[in-house]
């Protein structure tokens, strides 16, 4: 486990190279930035598997994973979040200490919802969705549609014993 | 934009906000689908639906005598669509000798034309004097929930405001998604007319259970008003409960997951890649898809056959529990017959009185158990346990008195 | 890199598959997740829990009264976790004199060795003998779920496997999810021993409610078996119902969904990124990150709060039915004691097994309430009107012959 240790002693510093870096791959050219939205880059991570696997079953699986887990409302926050959330994952994923179930956070759960609207804006044209405002309105997607992306059945099939 | 097809706010001459037809051109989705409460197909569970006669003293005929010398006794149906309210209040055999506050929840009438110029003084009136002016298209509008000039969702049963406001919540600085059942609940929720000046007025101070709620009644946080009427046979000081939809879904699991009356009862519908609220406040298993498949992912059938389940089990414990109650009430007049004193049957009496209280809770709330089992079944427990007790009672009296 | 959905099978010497230490080294984080089952913490909600000595008849004593005549009125305690199945049972005040079945859900002793050996002839052998070669890491092993050649699920207790035939359905060849309650299911059930030869038998036949195994042992389908024992005060005979768990769970909501025991009482967990499933099988609420919000939206407080209102509007009419039940034996007995007939008490005797029946059926069951809330109600909605049912009867038997 050195990879565990080097961070423990010096998590600032990998951060900050994490970040840079990750800035940097995404820079060198679009189609390493596209790959690194793909639900073939998010699903390489043992802990984005079950993810993966629901969201190519789902209804929206042309889309990138980015569609809906990042801002849209401009570049520089779209490659800020991609960096500072890629560096978070990065860091859990090395150290292996993410919990068994991934819960999306209250920030996450926001972001995801602006980008339902991002698309469907049309739909929920003449119905009660004050977006923006407050999730507390027809505009709360994810309260009726909270299993568009990756289902709600989240048994993972088992532990194979080889 | 050209391409902007959605809803414009539409201007509704004031002297026909209280209508419906006005209304049609503007929010021609609206108004048809409201319109699909004219609808009159059963229910898919059995429970409930939407047919004329459809009474619950015949499908149920230990009412007859649980509701002996009171109005219930002559005709209690089920409940239609929301298109039907006025003509139902109007023909039922229950109107004759009642008050203006009867009409409280069959249309906005009552507050924009009563309320508005002198507060609860309708409440008291004769019904028909009251009644006189409504026309028949003005009997539940768009104006019974919308606010006609901006179209916004509106609480403004005074009742209800009250009510809501002894415990602490203001109901109109709630959020959107609590006015979805907001809207609904002013009316969907057992109600009294106090003593005092006839108003409506609800029994949620200690709590939004049936327990609670007899507490109200017993503790005299309902001021003068005792008792709805006097059982003919048993002589107990009677309640009647109402509806009590709102109690029963607020401290539901959908409740707690923010899902509102709205939601399940108006779902979201489609046309022409545009969403609108469905107005046909129906049996949600007639728009199972819409109104419960987007929320959960077992198939429809999977989902029917667990609300008939859940209200198959209600059923069999309301009709031992009625039937129980029935036969309490029977078991008293016996003793009275037998010369037991009113002294002797005190207690008997307020044993019927509390048993009947929680079994009418669930008769009339109208889930059947759906909007919260295990709630719904404690009740029913609670009223065959006393019912039974009721009669043990009386005849433990008759035995010694013998 | 380690696959983290995967784990390596290991060869167990044949002399140690019956224990766990021989399965330490080669699967560490299900072995020290089991070793947890030696927690005694108390359970969130009150209800269950797993300290020694938490007596079902120190917290309801009328159970004392309803099992009385009987060895459940020595000692019943609440289960504990697996580790401790050989201690808890040797320790029991109930096991002098019982017969070499009760090893049937103890260890898979009686299966690799006895069963394998002349099938169900341990089980009516006397127990010291039958229990006198199983060393105190037998009891309760990995073996008991595992096939030890291949870490496979199995279940191979012929009385199950049998009933379930009954019903047509092959438990050997069912869905590798089904396998995931029926492991369980095996153990977590009602039963009782056959009259014929004492084998392990369950009342599934006509369906899995109380009512349905009531009719089971009514219509002679239990063959020469009766009753478990003739109660003391009131002589009526009587049945014990055993953790229907299965059945209670088998028409839930979450069943419907295909979740089972394993899900909520065996969730996956991680260490250093590893994935297993937690061997510590005990009350979900203590891990309901992992049993729980896989699932759910709603706050870990949310759904905590949930499952403790289901259970206190259980334990509510569990007890009312438990405190009925008693009564009921002991009007009986004051009428035998004022000179009732057998003719006569013959009905009264049926409605106090049947009642207490309903009631035993869900006292006995261990999710209280939660794993079917709206199915458990009923049946204690049954058990009270049956329970009231005996003591009117009684009492007007009385009344004639006083
Ligand atoms: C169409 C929108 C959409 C796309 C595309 C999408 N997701 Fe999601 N994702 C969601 C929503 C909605 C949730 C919240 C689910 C919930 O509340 O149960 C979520 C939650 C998650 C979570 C947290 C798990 C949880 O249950 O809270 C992870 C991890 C995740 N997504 C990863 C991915 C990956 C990896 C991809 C691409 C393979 C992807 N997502 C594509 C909408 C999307
Ligand atoms: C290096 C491995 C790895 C990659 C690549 C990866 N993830 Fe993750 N992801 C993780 C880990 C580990 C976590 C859990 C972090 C924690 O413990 O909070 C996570 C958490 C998440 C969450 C939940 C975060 C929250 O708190 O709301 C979302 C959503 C998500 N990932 C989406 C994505 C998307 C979209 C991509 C591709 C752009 C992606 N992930 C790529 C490892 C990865
Ligand atoms: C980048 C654009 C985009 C984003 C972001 C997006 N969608 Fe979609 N959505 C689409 C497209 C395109 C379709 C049509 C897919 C098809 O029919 O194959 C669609 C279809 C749908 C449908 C109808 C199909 C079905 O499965 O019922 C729903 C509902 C829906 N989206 C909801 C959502 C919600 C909720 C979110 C946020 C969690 C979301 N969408 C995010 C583009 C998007
Ligand atoms: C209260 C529940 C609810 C909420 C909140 C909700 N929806 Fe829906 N949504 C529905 C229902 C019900 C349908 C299905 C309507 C139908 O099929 O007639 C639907 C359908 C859709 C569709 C499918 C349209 C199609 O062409 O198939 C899209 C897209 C959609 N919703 C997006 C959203 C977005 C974006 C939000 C949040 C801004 C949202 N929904 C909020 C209930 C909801
Ligand atoms: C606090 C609101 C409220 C008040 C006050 C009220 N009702 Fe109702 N009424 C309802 C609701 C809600 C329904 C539909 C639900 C139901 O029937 O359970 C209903 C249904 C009815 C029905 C149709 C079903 C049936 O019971 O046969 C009639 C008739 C009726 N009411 C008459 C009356 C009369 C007469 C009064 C005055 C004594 C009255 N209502 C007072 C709310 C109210
Ligand atoms: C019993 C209550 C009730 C009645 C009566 C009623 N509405 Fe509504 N209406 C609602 C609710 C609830 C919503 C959803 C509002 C929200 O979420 O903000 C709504 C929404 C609307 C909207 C907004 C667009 C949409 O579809 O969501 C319009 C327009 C509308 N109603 C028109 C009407 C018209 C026209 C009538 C009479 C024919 C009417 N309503 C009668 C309760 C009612
Ligand atoms: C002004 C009082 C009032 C309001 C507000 C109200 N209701 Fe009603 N509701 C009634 C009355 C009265 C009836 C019975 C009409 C009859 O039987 O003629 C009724 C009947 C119903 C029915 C039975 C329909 C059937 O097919 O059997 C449903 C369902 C219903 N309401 C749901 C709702 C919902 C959902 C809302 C809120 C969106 C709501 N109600 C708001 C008074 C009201
Ligand atoms: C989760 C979905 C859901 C919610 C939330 C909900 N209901 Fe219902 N409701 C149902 C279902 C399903 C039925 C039909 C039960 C049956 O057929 O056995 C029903 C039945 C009814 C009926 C009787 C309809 C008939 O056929 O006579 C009324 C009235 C009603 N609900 C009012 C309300 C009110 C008022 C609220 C909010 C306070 C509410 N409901 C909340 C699902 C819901
Ligand atoms: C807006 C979301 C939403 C809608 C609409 C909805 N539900 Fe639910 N339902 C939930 C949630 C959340 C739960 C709680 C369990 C969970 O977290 O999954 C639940 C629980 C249930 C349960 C188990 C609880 C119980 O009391 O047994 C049943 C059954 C159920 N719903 C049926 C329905 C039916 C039928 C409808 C349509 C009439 C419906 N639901 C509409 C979200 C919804
Ligand atoms: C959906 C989740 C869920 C499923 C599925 C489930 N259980 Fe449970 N079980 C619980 C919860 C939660 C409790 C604790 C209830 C309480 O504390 O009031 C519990 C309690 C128990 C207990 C008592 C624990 C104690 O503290 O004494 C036993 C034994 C049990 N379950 C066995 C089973 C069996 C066997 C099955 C399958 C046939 C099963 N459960 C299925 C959630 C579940
Ligand atoms: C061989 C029979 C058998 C099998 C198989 C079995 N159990 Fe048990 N279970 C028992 C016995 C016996 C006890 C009580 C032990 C004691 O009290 O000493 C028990 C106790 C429990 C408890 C109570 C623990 C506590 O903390 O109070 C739970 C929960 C439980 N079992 C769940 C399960 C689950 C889940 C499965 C399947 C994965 C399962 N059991 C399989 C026999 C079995
Ligand atoms: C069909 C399986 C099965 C058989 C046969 C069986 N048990 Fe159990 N036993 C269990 C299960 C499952 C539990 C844990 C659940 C519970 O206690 O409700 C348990 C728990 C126990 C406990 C701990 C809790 C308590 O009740 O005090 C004792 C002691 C016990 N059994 C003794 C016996 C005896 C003695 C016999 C024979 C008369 C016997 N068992 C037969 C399955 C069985
Ligand atoms: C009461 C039942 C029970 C007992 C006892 C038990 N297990 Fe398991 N075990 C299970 C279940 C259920 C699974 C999940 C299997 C599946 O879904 O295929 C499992 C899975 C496993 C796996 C596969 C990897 C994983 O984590 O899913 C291993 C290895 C394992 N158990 C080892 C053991 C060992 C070692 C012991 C004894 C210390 C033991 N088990 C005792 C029920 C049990
Ligand atoms: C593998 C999925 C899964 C797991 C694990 C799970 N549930 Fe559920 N739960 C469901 C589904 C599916 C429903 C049915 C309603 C729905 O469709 O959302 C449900 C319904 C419920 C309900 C409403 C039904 C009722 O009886 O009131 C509650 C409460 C609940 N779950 C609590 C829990 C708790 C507590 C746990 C953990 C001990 C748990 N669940 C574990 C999937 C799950
Ligand atoms: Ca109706
Ligand atoms: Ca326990």
């Amino acid at each position: 486990m050195e990879f565990k240790e080097l961070f423990q002693k010096h998590t600032l510093a990998c951060l900050a190279g994490g970040f840079v870096i990750g800035v940097a791959v995404c820079g060198i050219g679009s189609a390493a930035m596209a790959f690194s939205g793909s639900p073939a880059f998010c699903g390489s991570c043992h802990a984005m598997k079950g993810e993966a696997a629901t969201f190519a079953m789902s209804s929206h699986r042309a889309l990138e994973c980015t569609d809906c887990h990042l801002p849209h409302d401009n570049a520089v926050h779209y490659m800020f979040e991609k960096g500072r959330t890629g560096m978070i994952d990065t860091y859990h994923e090395v150290l292996r200490d993410y919990p068994a179930n991934i819960k999306i956070s209250s920030e996450g759960r926001q972001t995801v919802n602006d980008n339902c609207l991002r698309c469907h804006q049309t739909t929920m044209g003449s119905v009660h969705a004050d977006v923006g405002v407050s999730m507390d309105t027809g505009g709360d997607c994810l309260k009726c549609h909270s299993s568009i992306a990756h289902g709600s059945n989240h048994l993972e099939g088992g532990i194979k014993v080889e | 934009a050209p391409n902007d097809t959605s809803v414009k706010l539409a201007k509704i001459p004031q002297d026909k906000q209280l209508g419906k037809e006005a209304y049609k051109e503007a929010y021609p989705l609206e108004y048809n689908s409201f319109m699909k409460n004219n609808d009159t197909s059963p229910s898919p569970t059995g429970y409930g639906g939407a047919q004329a006669e459809n009474s619950h003293l015949t499908e149920q005929p230990e009412m007859v005598e649980n509701f002996k010398g009171y109005k219930f006794a002559l005709q209690y149906d089920d409940d239609r669509g929301h298109t039907y309210a006025g003509e139902d209040f109007k023909n039922t055999k229950r109107l004759p000798g009642q008050k203006g506050n009867c009409i409280t929840c069959k249309s906005s009438y009552m507050y924009d034309v009563y309320y508005k110029q002198s507060g609860w003084d309708y409440a008291s009136k004769p019904i028909d004097e009251v009644m006189a002016p409504i026309e028949d298209d003005q009997w539940f509008g768009c104006s019974t929930c919308h606010d006609p000039e901006t179209m916004e969702l509106r609480v403004y049963q005074q009742g209800f405001i009250d009510s809501m406001a002894r415990r602490g919540i203001d109901v109109n600085n709630a959020s959107h998604n609590d006015k979805r059942a907001y809207v609904c609940a002013q009316c969907h929720n057992e109600y009294y007319f106090t003593k005092e000046d006839g108003r409506v007025n609800h029994p949620f101070d200690n709590g939004l259970d049936a327990e609670s709620e007899y507490e109200f009644y017993q503790s005299g946080q309902a001021g003068a008003f005792k008792q709805d009427w006097i059982h003919a046979d048993s002589k107990a000081p009677m309640l009647k409960a109402q509806h009590p939809d709102f109690e029963t879904w607020a401290t539901s699991v959908h409740a707690d997951a923010g899902v509102t009356c709205v939601d399940c009862h108006m779902p979201y519908m489609r046309e022409n890649g545009q969403k609108y609220t469905s107005h046909w406040m129906t049996n949600p298993l007639k728009t199972t898809e819409e109104s419960c498949l987007k929320c959960h992912d077992e198939s429809a059938e999977t989902l029917k056959a667990r609300v008939q389940t859940i209200g198959d089990n209600t059923f069999k414990l309301q009709r031992i529990a009625g039937k129980t109650v029935a036969q309490a009430h029977k078991t008293i007049k016996a003793a009275m017959d037998a010369g037991a004193t009113d002294e002797q049957l005190e207690e008997p009496r307020q044993l019927v009185r509390e048993a009947q209280w929680y079994w009418d809770w669930v008769a009339a709330e109208n889930g059947m158990g759906f909007h919260n089992p295990d709630k719904i079944m404690r009740t029913l427990g609670l009223s065959i346990d006393k019912a039974h007790q009721c009669i043990e009672k009386t005849n433990a009296i008759m035995k010694g008195s013998l």
